[in-house]
């Protein structure tokens, strides 16, 4: 009825299509160019909260404040034992109380000024001061008189707080109580010092949200410096001229994407946008060892991945229960068969190897035994099966995996039948610390390199213990540890610690985390470390051949 | 004209007053907060926290203060980045969603008006088949599918566009594909229908008993009327492109709006949550007003009533 | 109005679907889809969540069908249970939806003027608000109850429903039977649900057979906010969404998933079209 | 030499019920200058004809099966598509019955008259403009002046088929095919718009096929009359003889039964009862003056009744102070153009639309609109029947559903069983039966679906009911019909009739008395004969006046 011409009509989105086909030609990666520009593009996982390093919280912040930033000390690019950082040494006294730094006199900040131990003490003083409500404040707490300061009731001169300046390159500190890992402490960012002048243009010593750490106000003193932040897209550094060692540093800059989608980030991988990914899928483990196999890298990570039991009701408030539940966990299997992503087995609640501490392990597989506490509890109980349990869970792919998996083994081996019940984090959050769940999924990343970031929140009453459980013994011996100068004297506290969990089972430590990342090979001068810290000044951009 | 207008945004003050309001205390009233935490914050600092946000204050005064600021633009700093602005960040990124939204808006309407028209004129045959099954697949093909497929077949295979990014024209291609194709799917099927109903009307014979060609009939006489119910469709269609798509900025890592609609809620970011809502329903309401002088430009009769 | 008129309109609407080759060949496709979702699970040699971790992603083959996915679990028993659940959530939801959302825009049409404007101005709003924070809501009132997630999907899809139904309705009401019906006396009762529903049908089935597929993506977004499925059991929504995710990997995790979903959607659109062809007694008879 | 030839042409359409030979083998001849009319009602053929000679038919359903048109000798179903379309709009224009949805509602009235110029290459834009706009003055389109940017929806029903025919004649086409092209229009529009294209057609020396179902109106223009009756014709003659000698039974029963000024009888005679060879029921009595059994009793009565319309901009008073009252049994006409305000009357007097202020009695008694027992008895009492049988059934109902449905409501009938019988009743008073109750609207005629609407108006047992120009869509033969079974109905039932129509002969035919309506007010009432001897007013005496003379009387 209508005439044939119509047909030119599909020629339309043909035509169009061949236009993109001929300027979508191939660019050169970011990857490739780096090579020459020595720019590292790095995959930051999330957008960072805040970057001011005294309310910072996160992971992401670190990565980036440990460029724009330095502390008092550096740390090793393989061990992460204190190098010579702002302070080009230090002396400690012999009672372990008093530290005395001296500060080099070549430090500057970004804009030329001098770091002087004056803006240490001012840095401390900001973080340590009530009205900015930083979170991380308590990680300051060590320094003699500082939680005094902090609860607000004195002035800092009232104080007396334990950090002072005796001329503007030597800074002393005093303790609270002797503190073995006390200058790991200190590459914390909360540790990091802030530029006084530029703080206090913007109004910024005891107000957060100010606009000090944005590109053109953010005045730093670490080996790179901010130079653009448009959020959820990039944050972009440049080498820093003023860095007293910027000899040393060979990349020009680093450029931090904050890609949230780990399947994405892994296409950003592949396609040569990014060097190094925050995390892997573990779906895409087997797939990315056989197509990338020198480029995925599982390294360990100072972080546990545990489950709550909620002491407070039945039948977690028996430990037969809680025993048969761990004791019927198959944690091999459940590392190979279903993460497969070179994680560990938990027997520990701390990580092996977390500053020097061993643990013996603990939390075997016994699915007889498991059987036989199910067994006696509910003969005692005079119950046919155990009624279902809930297990509740943030949602995510990688939660519910473990949940399913698990699910599986408890039905197998003891019969149980597990409800898993999903929820949104913040409705996860406010229901676990409500106290309302039976078993629950929990993770735990260590702050610093000791035991005691791990061990302490099982004190009784702790805020973040939320099972309920509560031993003497336990908090005894970890006060004991907490006291403790002689190293070996503290590991053994730790070790009551872990036994006494291993025999009560208030949770169920199921693997230590790992640190997934796909790495491209040019990526020199990068070492796996537990705290998955990597000293950007070390690190360059080099083919396979040259080194 | 100018009366109506006026009128028209006058009307919006309420509704958006409403949405306001409703939102407010829904937020409020959904359990956790924004500084909830897996590491739990002391209760000291929560308090300090609060203060800085004025959540100490009780709610109906909170409420009071927000409309107060509201009044005079101002939507208060984000509590997820609280050193920024969330009209500073809403606006930082509607520019991105607003680019993604016309490209794919014009991707929807080059390939769904030529398919309608097409399908409409060769109805029942295979030129009717054909596109009308595709635009069935493309209303049901989740963007979470359709976008790691196009990245498959054009960057990893072909290797022709970036699988990622909001850098340059290239990377504009995949995102404007995914999201435009399903827009083109609902547009040929509007199209289709809206062709086959005018082409039945007496004025279309008119036109065919003077001698006008097919090409006239379509283009002078037909696709005027026919279009009239695919601009109803596009106004809140447009609304939801150009306010951005959460899974597309996820597939390609995407600086747009989309992503802070849904991690607002999630992060209970008070501010940002009626931010976004607010600018969401003022687009819309914004856009049903666009849509009605359209309307009365594609059609003179609603023009003199109205 | 006795029920043998009433049973001879059911037949005579069924002789005219039945008279049409793709509308029944779409009904077959889903009476197949709905026979397979009820005895799939029961043929296949495996439960939905049985688990096998030393047989984790295997293509389909002899033994496990259509593959096994990360957990070792056969993907036939986890597609024919999750068509369950999809096509019991996106019938039972739609319908919820579509009760909702035509009685809304039926009266809002009808009656017109400033309630009807009142009425549309609220459509306005729920439009707006966040959709996240709502289910939050309602699993914070409700506790997660499965009616719910009818409920939450109801409390979306209704809202462009109702939009259609009014302007359809602003249309109908008039016409001339409308004001016959008046004039006979009729209440308003009757004339929206006997007299004007009726003549809405088609425009409503069009529509709802395009809203089959949202709601059941939207069960997907719903199982993530904690309402709804909940794992290890399965839907189609969510295992498309896995399935996506390790597209290259394992395709058949997609593909299986998918063709259903699609098919079922195919034929629920055919079936929707012949449905509101079959219903209206204008269409011809042959 | 012979124009326009049609030789032995069969079209039939192929649809899904079966074949439908709608033209079935015609033979038809127009000379140039020639004004050719071609009569039939609807399903005659005659439409598919002319829009056979442009091929505007859609192919499929529609298909020729046999015979040539040939135009100026060339075979015009032979041609491509294109030659085609260089002979539409050039050589032979056409226009079409209803004006209001031929124009393109999208552009402005101006371009559309000029496009065939552009179109055929004929003039620059510019110019083709100029030309349609000379050409809209002359037919009268004078708001082109003022605006040329109107869109066709700022103009009245006459002015756009005005313009329709300015744009069928711009080109100067050799023939101009006028599909039913006054039927939607009032009667005085009608006449104007009649004189205007005969004068036209007359200087340019345009020949004219012109179709309608109004024998009478083709009457007024042509020179021959050609009549076609399910496809084929079965008479042509010059207009006169025609008229003068009818000879085909069924050219007899068009004249006949069209109820006309003249027309005194009781009831109408029926196409039937032409064709059947039994013609004995011609015999008709005349109706003796007053010989109507009307009592004096009112049985309703509207005083100052006032009815209007809000739009955003403006209030518009569609009826004002409106004041009549209905003696019980009788008919009282209401004649007015269209927009004069009848129908709104017409829906006041039941509730339908609510009157801004006046007041309405039944039989003396207001009602109370809150009270529902007197707001059912009301609608009980009062009912209406509209023009268009099709769009006042709904659709998915049965014709019991139907019927059975006010009964239920009014409690009328105890259970299913009686109601059903009752529906069965009503039908069979109407002159349909108890097999039509299972059917659907659709499956009716036009004629048939107009009596079930009167059966179910029927249905609540009313004392008064409203006809809505309720014959005014239908062909003569089937009106005929209608107007006889209300006739019938109000002697068997005693009813009173509101008789709502632009038909002057109709009008008179059903009414005892008549009011004339025009902008919203009554200029007269009064008998029939009175009115129509001698019209007090200067506009009933237009309307008269605008009639065909044809149709004035049956004796042309």
């Amino acid at each position: 009825m209508y005439s044939h011409r119509l047909n030119n009509l599909l020629l339309w989105p043909a035509s169009l299509a061949l236009w993109f086909l001929l300027h979508g030609c191939t660019q050169p990666t970011n990857v490739e160019i780096a090579l020459d520009e020595q720019i590292l593009h790095f995959g930051l996982g999330a957008e960072p909260q805040h970057l001011d390093p005294h309310l910072a919280t996160s992971v992401a912040a670190h990565n980036i404040l440990s460029a724009l930033l330095e502390g008092l000390v550096g740390e090793d690019p393989k061990t992460l034992k204190p190098v010579p950082g702002v302070a080009h040494r230090w002396e400690k006294s012999a009672d372990g109380l008093t530290y005395l730094f001296f500060l080099r006199e070549q430090a500057k900040w970004s804009n030329g000024d001098s770091v002087t131990a004056h803006d240490f003490v001012y840095s401390f003083r900001r973080i340590l001061n009530p009205s900015l409500g930083a979170q991380y404040a308590s990680m300051l707490h060590p320094i003699k008189n500082a939680k005094i300061y902090h609860a607000g009731e004195k002035s800092w001169d009232e104080s007396k707080v334990g950090a002072r300046a005796l001329n503007d390159h030597l800074l002393e500190i005093v303790l609270e109580y002797p503190i073995p890992y006390f200058l790991e402490l200190l590459n914390h960012y909360s540790w990091f010092p802030v530029h006084r002048p530029t703080i206090e243009q913007h109004d910024a010593y005891a107000r957060m949200g100010t606009a000090w750490t944005r590109p053109g106000n953010f005045v730093g003193n670490g080996p790179f410096s901010l130079t653009s932040h448009r959020i959820n897209s990039v944050i972009e550094t440049r080498r820093n001229e003023f860095y007293w060692d910027a000899d040393k540093v060979r990349l020009q800059g680093i450029h931090f994407y904050p890609i949230e989608s780990v399947d994405t980030e892994e296409r950003a991988y592949r396609s040569g946008f990014l060097h190094l990914t925050q995390s892997v899928s573990a779906d895409r483990i087997d797939y990315l060892k056989e197509k990338y196999p020198g480029e995925l890298h599982c390294e360990p990570y100072l972080g546990t991945y545990f489950y709550r039991f909620n002491l407070q009701s039945p039948p977690f408030d028996d430990l037969r229960i809680r025993r048969a539940l761990s004791l019927s966990i198959n944690r091999e299997r459940l590392v190979d068969k279903v993460l497969k992503g070179g994680q560990l087995p938990a027997t520990t609640f701390t990580p092996p190897g977390t500053g020097g501490f061993f643990p013996t392990p603990k939390f075997p597989y016994d699915p007889q035994l498991a059987r036989q506490l199910l067994m006696e509890y509910l003969d005692e109980k005079g119950l046919e099966r155990l009624p279902p349990i809930e297990l509740t869970y943030n949602t995510s792919e990688g939660h519910k995996k473990v949940a399913e998996a698990l699910h599986g083994m408890w039905k197998d081996t003891l019969g149980v039948e597990i409800r898993l019940l999903n929820m949104e984090w913040k409705v996860f959050l406010s229901t676990i610390s409500r106290g309302e769940f039976s078993l629950a999924r929990a993770g735990w990343i260590g702050d610093y390199m000791d035991p005691h970031t791990f061990l302490q929140m099982w004190r009784s009453g702790d805020g973040l213990n939320m099972t309920g459980w509560s031993n003497q013994s336990y908090d005894a011996a970890l006060a004991r540890a907490e006291t403790s100068v002689s190293p070996e004297e503290r590991m053994d506290h730790f070790q009551t610690c872990e036994d006494l969990l291993a025999t009560e089972v208030p949770i169920l430590p199921l693997y230590f985390y790992v640190h997934l990342t796909l790495r491209h090979p040019s990526v020199k001068g990068w070492h796996p470390t537990l705290l998955d810290h990597h000293p950007y000044k070390h690190v360059y951009l080099a083919t396979e051949d040259e080194q | 004209m100018n009366r109506f207008i006026l009128s028209r945004i006058l009307q919006a003050v309420p509704t958006l007053w409403v949405i306001a309001t409703l939102t407010f205390f829904m937020t409020r009233f959904a359990p956790g907060g924004p500084f909830d935490a897996e590491k739990t914050i002391p209760e000291e600092i929560k308090v300090k926290l609060h203060s800085h946000f004025g959540l100490d204050l009780p709610l109906f005064d909170q409420y009071l203060l927000y409309l107060k600021n509201l009044l005079q633009g101002d939507l208060g700093p984000s509590f997820k980045y609280p050193g920024w602005e969330v009209s500073e960040l809403i606006g930082s990124a509607f520019p991105v969603s607003l680019t993604l939204g016309l490209l794919s808006l014009c991707i929807a309407l080059l390939i769904g008006l030529p398919a309608g028209i097409i399908a409409a004129l060769r109805q029942n045959t295979w030129l009717d088949y054909l596109p009308m099954s595709l635009s069935m697949a493309g209303i049901c093909l989740p963007s979470f599918v359709l976008g790691p497929m196009l990245i498959f077949a054009f960057s990893t295979q072909l290797g022709l566009f970036p699988p990622l990014g909001w850098y340059g024209a290239t990377d504009w291609v995949l995102p404007s594909l995914t999201l435009g194709f399903f827009y083109a799917a609902y547009v040929a099927r509007l199209t289709r229908a809206g062709m086959l109903e005018t082409l039945k009307l007496d004025y279309i014979r008119t036109a065919r008993a003077k001698g006008a060609s097919d090409w006239r009939i379509i283009f002078g006489h037909a696709l005027r009327g026919g279009l009239l119910p695919v601009v109803t469709f596009l106004g809140p269609a447009f609304a939801g492109l150009i306010s951005g798509s959460f899974v597309i900025e996820t597939i390609f890592f995407i600086p747009g709006l989309g992503k802070f609609f849904v991690t607002a809620a999630f992060n209970r970011d008070y501010t940002m949550v009626l931010g976004t809502v607010l600018f969401y329903a003022t687009l819309i309401l914004m856009l049903n007003l666009l849509v009605d002088l359209l309307q009365a430009v594609l059609d003179p009769k609603s023009r003199s009533s109205s | 109005m006795s029920r043998e008129t009433s049973s001879s309109l059911g037949r005579e609407a069924w002789r005219r679907l039945r008279s049409n080759r793709m509308a029944m060949i779409g009904l077959w496709a889903l009476a197949c889809f709905s026979l397979l979702s009820i005895f799939g699970p029961l043929i296949s040699a495996f439960s939905y969540d049985q688990q096998n971790l030393d047989r984790v992603f295997e293509g389909p083959g002899v033994e496990h069908w259509f593959g096994t996915d990360n957990l070792g679990r056969d993907l036939f028993a986890r597609v024919t249970h999750g068509g369950r659940i999809s096509l019991a959530v996106g019938l039972l939801a739609t319908l919820v939806s579509l009760v909702i959302g035509v009685s809304y825009g039926m009266i809002s049409g009808y009656t017109g003027g400033r309630i009807d404007a009142w009425m549309m101005r609220f459509v306005d709003v729920l439009y707006s608000l966040p959709f996240t924070i709502f289910v939050i809501l309602l699993m914070v009132l409700f506790g997660r109850n499965f009616l719910l997630l009818f409920l939450a999907i109801g409390a979306v899809e209704w809202l462009t429903m109702a939009r259609i139904t009014r302007a359809q309705t602003m249309h109908l009401k008039k016409a001339e039977f409308i004001e016959a019906a008046r004039a006979l006396g009729y209440s308003h009762g009757r004339i929206l649900f006997r007299h004007l529903l009726p003549n809405l049908i088609g425009p409503i089935i069009v529509y709802a057979t395009l809203t089959i597929p949202a709601v059941m993506l939207l069960e997907a977004v719903l199982s993530f906010l904690g309402l709804g499925i909940q794992a290890p059991m399965s839907s189609w929504g969510s295992l498309i969404k896995e399935g996506a995710e390790k597209m290259d990997a394992a395709p058949w995790l997609l593909f299986f998933p998918g063709t259903f979903f699609c098919l079922t959607l195919f034929a629920l659109n055919f079936v929707g079209d012949g449905l509101r062809d079959a219903l209206d007694p204008k269409t011809s008879k042959d | 030499m012979t124009q326009l030839s049609i030789e032995g042409l069969k079209v039939h359409f192929h649809t899904r019920e079966g074949i439908v030979q709608a033209v079935d083998g015609i033979d038809l001849q127009i000379e140039p200058g020639e004004i050719v009319g071609l009569v039939g009602e609807s399903g005659s053929g005659k439409s598919v004809t002319c829009n056979a000679v442009l091929r505007l038919l859609p192919l499929p359903p529609a298909r020729f099966e046999n015979g040539k048109i040939f135009w100026q000798n060339r075979d015009l179903l032979q041609g491509s598509e294109v030659a085609m379309q260089s002979i539409r709009g050039k050589e032979i224009s056409m226009i079409f019955q209803d004006p209001m949805s031929s124009l393109n509602p999208y552009l402005p009235v101006l371009d559309q008259v000029a496009e065939p110029l552009v179109i055929h290459g004929m003039a620059s834009l510019e110019e083709a403009k100029t030309r349609a706009r000379e050409m809209l003055l002359r037919v009268g389109v004078t708001r082109v002046a003022e605006n040329p940017r109107a869109y066709p929806h700022e103009f009245s029903g006459g002015m756009r088929q005005r313009a329709m025919i300015a744009m069928a004649l711009i080109t100067q086409p050799s023939l101009l095919l006028a599909d039913e092209p006054t039927t939607a229009l009032d009667v005085s529009v009608q006449a104007k718009v009649l004189t205007l294209l005969k004068e036209l057609c007359t200087d340019l020396g345009v020949g004219i096929l012109f179709v309608s179902h109004d024998l009478g109106l083709v009457a007024e223009l042509a020179n021959r009359v050609v009549v076609m009756y399910r496809g084929k014709i079965v008479e042509q003659n010059d207009t006169r003889s025609l008229f003068a000698a009818p000879k085909h039974p069924y050219v007899k029963a068009l004249i006949a039964c069209r109820p006309t000024l003249e027309t005194t009888l009781n009831r109408l005679p029926t196409v039937e009862e032409f064709l059947s060879e039994n013609q004995d029921n011609l015999q008709n009595e005349e109706i003796p003056a007053a010989s109507l059994d009307t009592s004096d009793e009112i049985l309703l009565e509207v005083n100052k009744v006032v009815v209007e319309f809000h739009s955003k901009s403006a209030t518009v008073r569609a009826v004002d102070q409106v004041s009549l009252s209905i003696r019980k049994g009788s008919t009282h006409g209401l004649v007015g153009e269209s927009g004069s305000g009848k129908t709104t009357l017409g829906r006041a007097f039941l509730h339908l639309i609510k009157p801004a202020s006046g007041e309405i009695l039944l039989r003396g008694e207001m009602v109370d609109w809150g009270n529902t027992s007197q707001r059912m008895n009301f609608r009980k009492s009062m009912q209406i029947i509209f023009q268009d049988p099709y769009a006042s059934l709904n659709p998915r109902l049965t014709v019991e559903q139907a019927l059975t449905e006010p009964m239920l409501v009014h409690r009328i009938g105890k259970d299913s069983v009686e109601r059903t019988d009752r529906a069965v009743s009503l039908l069979e008073e109407v002159g349909l039966s108890s097999q039509h109750l299972r059917r659907y609207p659709h499956e009716f005629s036009g004629g048939q679906r107009q009596r079930i609407c009167v059966a179910r108006a029927l249905a609540t047992e009313p004392e008064f009911i409203v006809c809505d120009e309720c014959v005014s869509a239908m062909d003569v033969s089937v009106q005929a019909q209608v107007l006889n079974l209300l006739r019938a109905l109000q002697a068997s039932r005693g009813l009173t009739y509101l008789f709502i129509s632009h038909d002057l002969g109709v009008v008179k035919f059903m009414s005892d008395q008549i009011s004339v309506m025009q902008s919203g007010q009554i200029l007269e009432t009064g008998s029939p004969e009175e009115l129509y001897r001698k019209p007090k007013n200067e506009y009933t005496r237009q309307l008269l006046e605008a009639i065909p003379s044809a149709n004035r009387s049956a004796n042309f």
